[in-house]
Formats: C-alpha cells, structure tokens, sequence
C-alpha cells in the first residue's frame, strides 16, 4: 500500500508540472493565479500520501497549514493586483 | 547517491541560478526574487549535507529555520525600501543603472 | 486482499484521475470561467477521494477528523478563491465563451 | 523497485524546482516572476518532507506560501500605480 500512496505522490508531482504550462502561458492574470491554487489543493494531497507513506504524522499539521492558508495569496491578488476602482466601472 | 547529497547539488545549482539572475537584473523587485532563490538553494546545501551517515544532525535544522524566518523578515523590509524609493522618484532600479532589464 | 484495501485503492485510482481531469481542464479549456469550473469542482474532488482513502486505513478517530479538517478547509479556501477570481473578471469585462464559432 | 519511485520523486522535484527558478529570473512580465515565485516556496515544502524536517516544511508553508507571497503581490499591486518619473541624478 504504500508503494501506491508513492506512486499516487509522483503521478501528481507530474501533474503540477504540466500544470506549469499555464502559468507560463496563460493569457490573463486570473488564469496564472488559477493555476497556483491548483497547485496548493495538489500540494495538500501530495502532504497526506507522504505522511501515510514515510510513517510521519507531522507532516498532516504541515498539509492543514497549507489548506489554510491557500486562499491568501488570491485574495491578496484579487485585492492588491487585478482590482479595479469603482469609479473606473462604467 | 544518497539523497541528501542530491539535494545539495540541486541547491547549489539553485544558488549559481540565483547569482546570476542577481547581477543580470537592475530592477529591484527582481533582485529581492534572485536573493531569495539563493538564500532557498543555502538552506538545501545545509540541509541536504546535515544527512550524511544516515543519522540527522538537528544542528543545521535549527539553522535553516531560523533563516527561512529572518529571510522573510529582510524580504519584507526590502521590499519596504523598494516601495519607498518608487514613490520618491518613480524608478525601480538605483541611480546609475539602466532602467529596463 | 480484503475489502478496506481493495475500496482504498479504487479511491486512490479516483483520485488521481480527478486530478488528472483538473490539470487537463486547466490546459485545455477556453476560458477563465470555464478552467474556474474544472478547478473548483474536479480537484475537491480528487483530493476528496484522497482524503477518504486515507480515512480507511486511519489508527485513530482524531487522524480521521483532522482529515476531514483538512478536506473542509480545501473546500473553503477553493470556493472563496473561485467566487472572488470569478466576481473580479466579470468587473473586469471578460466575456464568457460562447462557443467555437465566435471567439477562441 | 522499491527505491525508484522516491528516487523518481526527488528528481522530479528537483528538476521542477530549478525550471521554476529558472523561468522567474528570466520572464519579462513581473506579475509571473512573483507569481512562480510562490510556488517555487510550495515546491521547497514539499522537498523538505523528503529531507526528513516536517518543521522545516511547516515553518515553509506557513511563510513561504503565505506570507511572502501576500506581501510580494502587494508590493507588484503598488507599483502598477504608474508615478510620473522624477529626475535622477
């Protein structure tokens, strides 16, 4: 089992580096910052087969952590980045 | 290869990386990215070489993390003084070097 | 082969397809709306698959409830992440897709 | 077999990691600079877990990929207000 909780953790390591493209490509802001949440909700599953796999449960409160503070980098970028004033909006 | 040891080439490659992209740049903002990907590539060396013998030395453990802290902290101040000196006079590089790039 | 390890592993399978769904939503589709969508849903889902997998084969019921901690957490963060990229690009004028014959 | 997959992993890892930093130093839009910049510190939390340092990787998650990055993108957010430049000396 834990040979496939391993394979599962490379299978979407390779995931996020496709997912990389986007980033390098995508047209508009909003799509490079999808992708970097995606890479969060990714990161937090890669976290919890690890943890099962290398026997370390630490490594739960590190993908909690991640969890938590993955929607702080968009609101700051919806907030600071890619925000308009509101006497801009016609 | 150990892994530990393959860490530690990576880091150093991440810090060559760094140093390069931390003389090509002038702007500023670039620059405080370059000196964070070389301080990130020192704390593997560190790490990656504290593996050897299969025992765990915590010495450079507790190192690291007081340098992903501090590393933070003269990020954050940088980027203080980045701001600052845009508002001031409107450029992002330091006098006498070129604007773009 | 008992049955907790045969329904963990068709999970786990699930799991990574949702995510391999996801990332390809992400590559392939048109628009922001619509790489919003595959997002959103598809890659709770796969972590969701992941996260009951785990709970299976969980030693204790705390693992088991910070698991789920975990999932709702994922969940929070993804849908005020989604409402906010989405609110912000209607403000921002980007036009949903409408199909391939009009605007790629 | 039973050491290629994490041999796989730590390679990918690493040669993802060294890409990301690669590409932040050499794109010319700032705003994708920052932005790989972040995930270049998610990807250093997922190394430290293979380094056997779960507080290293807590320690990384919490600032790298939340602090840093907040206060990164509000730094780029700042200096999207266009200044009238002044004279240099």
């Amino acid at each position: 089992m834990e040979k496939l909780y391993l394979a599962l953790a490379v299978f979407l390591m390779l995931n996020v580096a496709a997912g990389l493209l986007r980033i390098l490509r995508g047209p508009t802001a909003a799509d490079r910052m999808l992708a970097a949440q995606l890479f969060g909700t990714t990161g937090v599953a890669i976290l919890l087969l690890l943890a099962e796999a290398q026997a370390v449960p630490a490594l739960r409160d590190v993908a909690l952590v991640f969890a938590l503070l993955a929607a702080l980098a968009t609101v700051a970028f919806v907030k600071r980045v890619w925000y308009r004033k509101p006497e801009d909006i016609p | 290869m150990t892994g530990g040891l393959f860490y530690a080439i990576t880091g150093v490659l991440l810090f060559c990386l760094g140093l390069y992209g931390f003389i090509q740049h002038a702007h500023l903002l670039r620059r405080i990215l370059a000196f964070n990907i070389m301080g990130s590539g020192c704390f593997l060396v560190l790490v990656g070489l504290a593996q050897r013998g299969g025992q765990v030395d915590p010495v450079p453990h507790a190192l690291v993390l007081t340098g992903i802290v501090v590393a933070v902290s003269a990020t954050a101040f940088a980027l203080i003084l980045m701001r600052q000196l845009y508002v001031e006079s409107g450029h992002c590089t330091l006098p006498g070097e070129d604007e773009e790039s | 082969m008992n049955l907790i390890d045969l329904l963990g592993t068709l999970l786990l399978a699930a799991g990574g397809f949702f995510f391999l769904a996801g990332t390809l939503g992400l590559l392939r589709f048109p628009d922001v709306y619509t790489r919003l969508h595959a997002l959103t849903k598809v890659d709770n889902l796969g972590l969701g698959c992941v996260v009951v997998a785990l709970m299976l084969r969980a030693d204790s019921v705390a693992v088991v409830f910070k698991l789920g901690l975990i999932w709702a957490l994922a969940l929070l963060a993804t849908a005020t992440a989604g409402y906010l990229v989405a609110h912000s690009a209607r403000q921002h004028d980007i036009r949903p897709w409408q199909g391939p014959g009009e605007d790629v | 077999m039973n050491d290629i997959l994490p041999w796989l992993y730590d390679s990918l890892i690493a040669l993802t990691l060294l890409w990301i930093a690669w590409q932040t130093l050499s794109t010319r839009d700032l705003f994708k600079a920052v932005l790989l910049f972040i995930v270049f510190g998610l990807l250093m939390a997922l190394a430290w877990v293979r380094l056997q340092a779960p507080d290293l990787a807590l320690a990384e998650a919490a600032i790298g990929a939340g602090l840093t990055g907040a206060l990164l993108l509000d730094a780029v957010g700042h200096l999207r207000v266009p200044r009238r430049p002044g004279p240099r000396k």
